[in-house]
């Protein structure tokens, strides 16, 4: 079962591994990626172009879906305004065995920092607001899937 | 030609909308001459499209590299490279 | 932080990861495996040698604190009777950075493998009761880590 | 020599108890040995020590192989390959 929502309401983790576990898979991996509250960070804000960022989510959960045998696949991604400690994405892959659920999790999270239409924008207490930059290591660990 | 252009992140930022519609000249028949006519037209695109490596495009919803072509599309899409995850 | 525990109680992974993100990591990943239904299995049952249990589990969850830079670590295995879709072991290992949250989970989950003193019997519908073998491809994923 | 076993699993199962103490005679000094004496003494022993490259140990909590000496030793745990995790 493929799940997949870009939502601006909070991720309730707990409630979503408790949805995703129903199926009593024998191994899960989990990837929960949080606002970071360094350098002063007050806010985070999360820009995507809708569409695009429903059709890669969709794109990348069947990619994991035709690679390995998964019994099942949520992938959530948070969009608008965030602050520090709250959770921006998570992943949750099941299958029969640890490694599959293992590499499914790590490619996913590995092929969102770059395929998905995301743009991180920061605020911090001194007023300062950037938007963040692209990683050279996000690109070198999405291309290590190719 | 006239087609929908939308903004994304500081490119939406710098052009101050999400997106305007344009009327092209016939000479603007791919994405890189489309980001040379936006900086060339006022003072807000020379700031936004000044230097078009930092920009990427999507036609229509697909990525596109500065060499697609404009005939028959709906909408392009100009942002910087992606920082989401 | 790190936390360990051999238990015979069930695992509550919702609690646990609660506790476990207290901190606001950046990156979490987790590793859950669960008692699996298979070829009508009723219970599992994982005997223990109980001081040598908790040394390793300690050892290894220090093993990765020393490899990787980890904000918390949580390393928790049940011991005794289960039935199937019951969590026999939960990792949750978290960072700054993803890419150690992931790579320290999954040299967790595979070296507990091998390397943890733990014995599972399976006992099935039919009446067979059988002490599972050790597994070839559960070594070779534990040497990947020497 | 007086040592404490303890058996686990299916070495426990087949032994029948999860330990004994045992009175070795002065020639069986390490690991190898001990499992032969156990197989040679009974029939138990013979039905659980009969394969030996079947079974692991562990002198006072730490991993020992064949040849590790018995000499000083309190307590050698007897078990299979550990299938954890």
């Amino acid at each position: 079962m493929i799940r997949v929502f870009v939502q601006a309401a909070p991720i309730d983790v707990g409630a979503e591994i408790d949805l995703h576990d129903a199926g009593g898979h024998g191994a899960s991996a989990s990837f929960i990626g949080r606002v970071r509250g360094d350098a002063g960070l007050t806010e985070l804000f999360l820009e995507h172009h809708p569409a695009m960022t429903e059709a890669g989510l969709a794109s990348l959960a069947h990619a994991a879906a035709d690679r390995w045998k998964l019994g099942a696949l949520t992938l959530i991604h948070r969009v608008g305004s965030m602050t520090p400690g709250e959770t921006i994405v998570l992943v949750l892959a099941s299958s029969r065995h640890r490694a599959e659920a293992l590499a499914a999790c790590e490619y996913l999270i590995d092929r969102l920092k770059t395929d998905v239409m995301l743009w991180k924008r920061e605020s911090f207490a001194d007023g300062r607001i950037a938007w963040v930059e692209e990683r050279e290591d996000d690109r070198d660990r999405a291309a290590r899937w190719e | 030609m006239r087609i929908e252009l939308a903004y994304f992140a500081w490119v939406r930022e710098r052009m101050g909308t999400p997106g305007e519609t344009v009327e092209l000249p016939p000479a603007i028949a791919d994405v890189a001459a489309l980001l040379g006519w936006l900086a060339a037209r006022d003072e807000r695109g020379a700031a936004t499209f000044a230097d078009p490596h930092r920009i990427r495009a999507a036609i229509d919803g697909a990525l596109a590299g500065p060499d697609a072509p404009l005939a028959g599309v709906r909408e392009v899409a100009l942002f910087p490279p992606v920082t989401g995850g």
